[in-house]
């Protein structure tokens, strides 16, 4: 019989030296940052480039289209799996601050700070078996996550990551997010009907409920930065922007501030996030539509649902905080690094598409935190009250905000003077109160005789 | 009010159907006769003086000895601050007592438990079911001549007890030490003597 | 309407005015030091050596002042302590402890045993770390080799007692967590007694010997 | 009876029929209810208890009076000191033994630091089920804090068998006054600050105000004890009203449900009552730590423990209500019957009364403020 390994801490087993857990970690850290990080980026960097600026002139047709065709299967692998790991990192980072926001530590044994729990956890999903309850639809119930991921992932096809990086710029970028994350909830309203549970019943109508209601109020949200930019392309929405935050459509437009707070908690529902996590209400419905997944399946809502704060962190980027405008850096500077149309673009070209990049990814990874944080602040509304918020607070809002923007336009191209004056006011109205904030934030440390330390972080 | 007091009252308005309040040491009590019970408790609830609004505790104890079940009220009032212990006893082949369900609610539950553990039908009772045990238990595990079936649907519920064991096992070896002593070859060891499903009662 | 519109108006600042002051605690809490105890092995010291005395883990007997006195035994509300004494043959004044088994397994650590304990012989370490595969390991055998019981000198004060866990320390770090247990005997039959007939095994009220030497043996 | 549901379901077929546990996230233990609902509408919840039974009462007749101690524990291990003291007073009266007035005080700290205790993981629990996990983990980590204060005291985190019949198992240790009184100055601002983060959030007073109204009377004739009664508006406490153990020596208020934000008797009453209860706990254990007397932690109480024929009964504010025992003597070392009248257990009773009509999100609040533990209603 072979001694198994002594369970660490056990009695008489020897406990792990410091140093050597410290190199494990590192070496975890370092392999999944510093090899997979790098490349996912440098891989959506290449494939999200047009083809077009970048294939030297006198290529034949067929070879064109050679190209054309390879970068689009790189691009669809790079996007998903981007997709995928970017939304394991969330589940890691949202775990490490609630656990912080609760006292403790979190993730920290799978590599440095646990950073590599998510691939543990999703090799543990993929390695259990996949259950069909018998009573289930069979067929349905199979079918039900490939409609959920498949609306995660063609949203990716319009957001921007940067001047020049974006998979397809459709020139009806808004409308076409809108409607393709109305696919997730016909997932998600098959996965509850074919389960054949009563759980999961629930959890699909009120998903669907909710998601269809909500989806009015952030349609007449979103509306507010097509009017204002007079486009729905999302790049053209950017370039609509400046790169200084009272430049950003929600500082420059009372309205759009306002609209943007009604299109964020319109995002947290359609997102199925706390407040509005109704539909997998783990105290009320074990865990509504999910309750008889398992396996591979249960992974791929895992995944839609944490990738999805993603997509809505970086479409709310995109509408209303500027996207990846980089200060001084304008259209001019991209056109003089580009270089003459035909030629493939010199490396300042590429510099500027990962600094714009880096700004983009910083201001969704912000947003991110902020429903991070509401997630684990806020209890859950009940299923009346989630409807009665939509309509008679966010529906009534959005629309005023909506027709407030129309004449706000009107009063913004008699007097363009307006615009610049409120984005200041409003960039100095936020920072007055984040300072406020952060103040009050101080005050809660030491009220409970406690002090901040991060060293343990 | 004192339990005198309360007792005082009670027997003016029913007479003999209260008893004499007991002298025990810590907590008296009253008996009342089985019939009149519900009457006893309904006035005890609704008479302005005693206003028993409480039912603490409604519960049984088997006697065997005198065969019977007692059932007891433990009544308090909010109101007044004062308590009376009331008891009840039934046959213990037949155990019938009237409902007190529709002077306080409370006592749903409580009689289902008492019905539950002690087998006491409440007469008049809206929904006597079984509360703790399953709907199949057989028997009244709180009466004291309560017999365990040893499992519940061929779980077993014996586990072997090491203690035991061991000092078999102890007794084994030290007569194998001794060389006159003839020992009974061992069989090997069979499989934990648990029972085949449904030969449990 | 006016008033509506004042309800309204209130609803949203009560929202936004509770939700500002919960996210700024937990905000404050980013900033914190966590309280987490990382057990087993990133501890600065084993956890076992942070619990208070009184702490109530595996029971460990001294053997050499346990006076035989089953003090222990009969304050044991689950019967897991069973005493034999027998005469030593050697000297017949002397009283052996033949068998002193603690079924760990079994015991709700409460502690009544070691209250009457004249010489304080019994006591609860600070062991807890002793997880095992087979519930029989979990049967402490104190008198593996019978030993004769102490005698207490008259106005004694003092009991030279080992250091708690000096002799279940080494015990437990000698077993292995998947050693299995000894094979017990197979259940003796069940007697026949002339004047009643032969019961099926197992059948209600027909508690087999062994069972009926086990005492309250029920799973909760 | 499901069966009659089941038929009832065929009738108009608009009706669903849930099964509410026994394993659910927010039954508190292992409960079932018997939903019926139409669509999230409950038209009747029934609940269905003992799963957790483990026949108690009959264990207390079948060991000795001290040895029934260790039981008591499991009759509600969120909160085992109460049982503890609620056996012990029993027999107490049973035996008339006087208790030292130490431990008397001793009873009271370790009890109402229990109060705490368990009153943590009542409002944490509460607000988890509403859906808000940091603040249960925040009431977790205060109650790390009494747990490890408990087990220096006793030498257990959670079953304590503490108390025992005429007085305590033991003193206090030698710095646990200080570390009490420390843990006490932060647990004063914790509760400020818990208030802050969850008690008067927006999303969490809509969830329970007005929700689940138990009126005064109904609560007393469906014999609820405690801070459900309290938040019923009935003010009734036993320490104060049927003083025991060294409750008269102190000074505290009694938390009454005022209809905090909505109605008298509403999910956010009881919750809010318990809050509050835990300022008052906080303080009499102040005052207790303060006056503690000197002397015994233990009476005189026969080794062999044998009361004369008789019957007592205690009456103990436990966390979770009134916690009556009723122990009956027959003059021999085993009980004849020992009863324990627990607060879960008449709470739960309620459930099919106040049901109806709530929301299935509604009845995880009902349930949740009701801070019913499983182990205490099957015993």
């Amino acid at each position: 019989m072979n001694q198994p390994a002594a369970l660490p801490g056990a009695p008489g087993a020897p406990t792990s030296p410091a140093a050597r857990r410290r190199a494990r970690a590192v070496l975890g850290l370092t392999l999944a940052v510093g090899v997979g990080l790098p490349g996912l980026l440098f891989g959506l960097i290449v494939a999200l480039t047009p083809l077009r600026t970048v294939v030297p002139a006198g290529w034949s047709e067929g070879q064109v289209f050679l190209l054309h065709a390879v970068g689009l299967a790189v691009l669809a692998v790079v996007l998903v799996t981007f997709g995928a790991v970017v939304s394991g990192i969330t589940v890691w980072w949202e775990m490490r601050v609630f656990a912080r926001m609760s006292s403790r530590v979190g993730y920290n044994r799978v590599g440095a700070g646990g950073f590599l729990q998510w691939v543990a956890d999703a090799v543990k999903l993929l390695l259990k078996e996949d259950l069909v309850p018998a009573d289930a639809d069979a067929v349905l119930f199979r079918a039900a996550p490939y409609f959920v991921i498949v609306g995660f992932a063609l949203t990716f096809v319009v957001l921007p990551f940067g001047e020049s990086l974006v998979a397809a710029d459709l020139n009806v970028g808004v409308l076409y997010v809108l409607s393709v994350t109305a696919l997730v909830v016909v997932g998600i309203l098959i996965a509850g009907w074919s389960s054949n549970s009563k759980w999961s019943l629930f959890g699909g109508m009120r998903s669907a409920a909710q998601v269809i209601s909500y989806e009015i109020p952030a349609g007449l949200a979103a509306m507010v930065p097509v009017l204002m930019a007079g486009t729905l392309s999302m790049q053209d929405m950017i370039r609509a922007q400046g790169a200084w935050p009272w430049e950003w459509n929600v500082f420059t437009n009372p309205f759009a501030l306002v609209a943007f707070v009604v299109f964020f908690i319109a995002q947290l529902a359609e997102g199925n996030r706390t407040p509005f996590d109704l539909p997998e209400a783990e105290s009320e419905l074990v865990a509504g539509y999910l309750s008889e997944y398992s396996s591979f399946r249960f992974a791929i809502y895992f995944l839609v649902e944490f990738g999805n704060l993603w997509v809505m962190s970086a479409i709310a980027v995109t509408l209303f905080l500027g996207g990846w405008q980089v200060p001084f850096v304008g259209p001019e500077v991209y056109a003089a690094a580009r270089g003459a149309p035909g030629s493939i673009p010199g490396a300042g070209w590429w510099g500027l598409q990962v600094l714009s990049m880096v700004v983009f990814v910083v201001k969704t990874l912000a947003v991110l935190n902020l429903i991070v944080w509401i997630r684990w602040t806020l209890p859950r509304i009940r299923v009346d009250q989630m409807m009665s918020l939509c309509w008679k607070y966010l529906v009534p809002f959005a629309f005023a905000c909506f027709v407030g923007t129309l004449f706000w336009q009107l009063l913004v191209t008699a007097a363009p003077w307006a615009a610049r004056a409120t984005g200041y006011a409003l960039t100095a109205g936020f920072l007055v109160t984040a300072f406020f904030f952060l103040r009050l934030t101080l005050r809660n440390v030491s009220a409970a005789g406690d002090r901040v330390d991060l060293t343990n972080w | 009010m004192t339990e005198q007091e309360v007792h005082e009252r009670l027997s003016a308005r029913f007479g003999d159907e209260v008893g004499p309040l007991g002298e025990p040491k810590a907590d008296p009590f009253c008996l009342v006769r089985a019939a009149r019970i519900a009457d006893v408790c309904r006035f005890a609830k609704e008479d302005p003086a005693l206003a028993m609004d409480l039912l603490e505790d409604l519960t049984a104890v088997d006697a065997p000895k005198r065969n019977v079940i007692e059932v007891v009220y433990h009544l308090f009032s909010y109101r007044h601050r004062h308590a009376i212990v009331l008891k009840v006893e039934a046959d213990r082949a037949a155990p019938r007592v009237p409902t007190v369900e529709g002077v306080w609610r409370a006592a749903t539950w409580f009689e289902r438990e008492v019905y539950d553990l002690f087998g006491v039908e409440f007469s008049g009772h809206g929904d006597l079911r079984r509360i703790l045990l399953p709907d199949d238990w057989i028997g009244h595990p709180l009466r004291k001549d309560y017999q365990e079936a040893g499992g519940y649907r061929g779980i077993d519920n014996v586990r072997e007890n090491p203690l035991v064991e061991l000092r078999r096992l102890d007794e084994r070896a030290r007569a194998l030490r001794q060389p006159e002593a003839t020992v009974a070859p061992l069989a090997p060891a069979p499989a934990p003597a648990t029972p085949a499903p449904g030969e449990k009662a | 309407m006016a008033q509506n519109v004042r309800a309204y108006a209130a609803a949203v600042g009560t929202t936004v005015r509770s939700i500002w002051h919960g996210m700024s605690v937990t905000l404050s809490h980013l900033l914190r030091r966590p309280v987490t105890v990382q057990y087993p092995d990133r501890t600065p010291l084993p956890v076992r050596d942070t619990l208070p005395a009184r702490y109530r883990g595996f029971l460990e007997v001294d053997p050499a002042i346990c006076t035989g006195c089953q003090a222990c035994e009969r304050a044991c509300p689950i019967n897991c302590i069973a005493i034999t004494l027998e005469k030593d043959p050697a000297n017949p004044k002397q009283r052996l402890v033949t068998q002193f088994d603690i079924d760990e397994a079994k015991c709700m650590y409460c502690g009544l045993c070691v209250e009457p304990c004249p010489t304080g012989s019994i006591q609860h370490t600070r062991e807890f770390e002793a997880s095992s595969a087979d519930l029989r390991t979990l049967t402490f055998r104190w008198a593996e080799k019978p030993f004769p019981v102490y005698k207490v000198a008259k106005d004694a004060t003092y009991y030279p007692r080992a250091p708690l866990g000096s002799i279940l320390r080494p015990m437990l770090e000698a077993r292995r967590w998947d050693a299995r247990g000894p094979e017990f005997l197979p259940p003796e039959p069940p007697k026949v007694t002339p004047d009643a007939p032969p019961r099926a095994p197992g059948a209600a009220g027909a508690a087999a010997p062994s069972r009926a030497a086990a005492g309250k043996e029920h799973k909760p | 009876m499901e069966r009659l549901i089941l038929r009832r379901l065929q009738a108009d077929g608009e009706e669903m029929i849930l099964n509410f546990g026994p394993q659910h996230p927010s039954t508190h233990g292992v409960i079932n209810f018997m939903v019926e609902t139409d669509g999230e509408v409950i038209r009747k919840a029934i609940p269905d208890v003992g799963y957790l039974h483990r026949s108690i009462e009959k264990i207390g007749e079948q060991v000795g009076y001290p040895g029934f101690m260790p039981f008591t524990d499991r009759i509600d291990y969120v909160a085992a000191m109460f049982p503890n003291e609620g056996y012990a007073i029993a027999v107490e009266r049973l035996l008339q033994v006087e208790v030292p007035p130490r431990a008397q005080w001793l009873r009271a700290i370790s009890c109402e630091l229990c109060r705490i205790a368990s009153h943590l993981i009542s409002v944490g629990t509460m607000a988890m089920d509403i859906g808000a996990f940091t603040p249960m983990l925040h009431g977790v980590r205060e109650r790390e804090t009494v747990n490890d204060l408990m087990e220096a005291l006793c030498g257990s985190r959670l079953t304590y068998n503490y108390h025992r019949i005429g007085g305590v198992a033991f003193d206090l240790p030698e710095g646990w006054r200080d570390r009490t009184l420390r843990f006490l100055d932060h647990f004063d601002r914790f509760l400020v600050e818990f208030d802050r983060l969850i008690s008067f959030n927006e999303v969490f007073v809509k969830r329970l105000a007005g929700v689940a109204i138990i009126p005064a009377p109904l609560a007393v004739d469906y014999g609820l004890s405690g801070p459900n009664l309290r938040g019923s508006g009935v003010d009734f406490d036993l320490r104060r009203d049927m003083p025991y153990a060294a409750y008269p020596h102190f000074r505290f208020q009694i938390p009454v449900g005022k209809g905090f934000v909505g109605t008298v008797g509403d999910a956010f009453d009881r919750f809010y009552v318990r809050c509050l209860e835990m300022a008052e706990s906080s303080k009499i254990v102040r005052q207790a730590l303060e006056s503690l007397p000197d002397g015994e932690y233990m009476a005189k109480v026969p080794r062999r423990i044998k009361p004369e024929p008789g019957e007592a009964m205690s009456r103990v504010e436990s966390a979770r209500g009134e916690m009556a025992y009723y122990v009956v003597s027959d003059g021999t070392e085993k009980a004849a019957r020992v009863r324990v009248r627990t607060g879960s257990f008449t709470a739960m009773g309620i459930v099919d009364a106040i049901s109806p009509g709530l929301m299935v999100a509604d009845l995880v609040a009902l349930i949740a403020s009701l801070d019913v533990v499983a182990p205490e209603i099957d015993r």
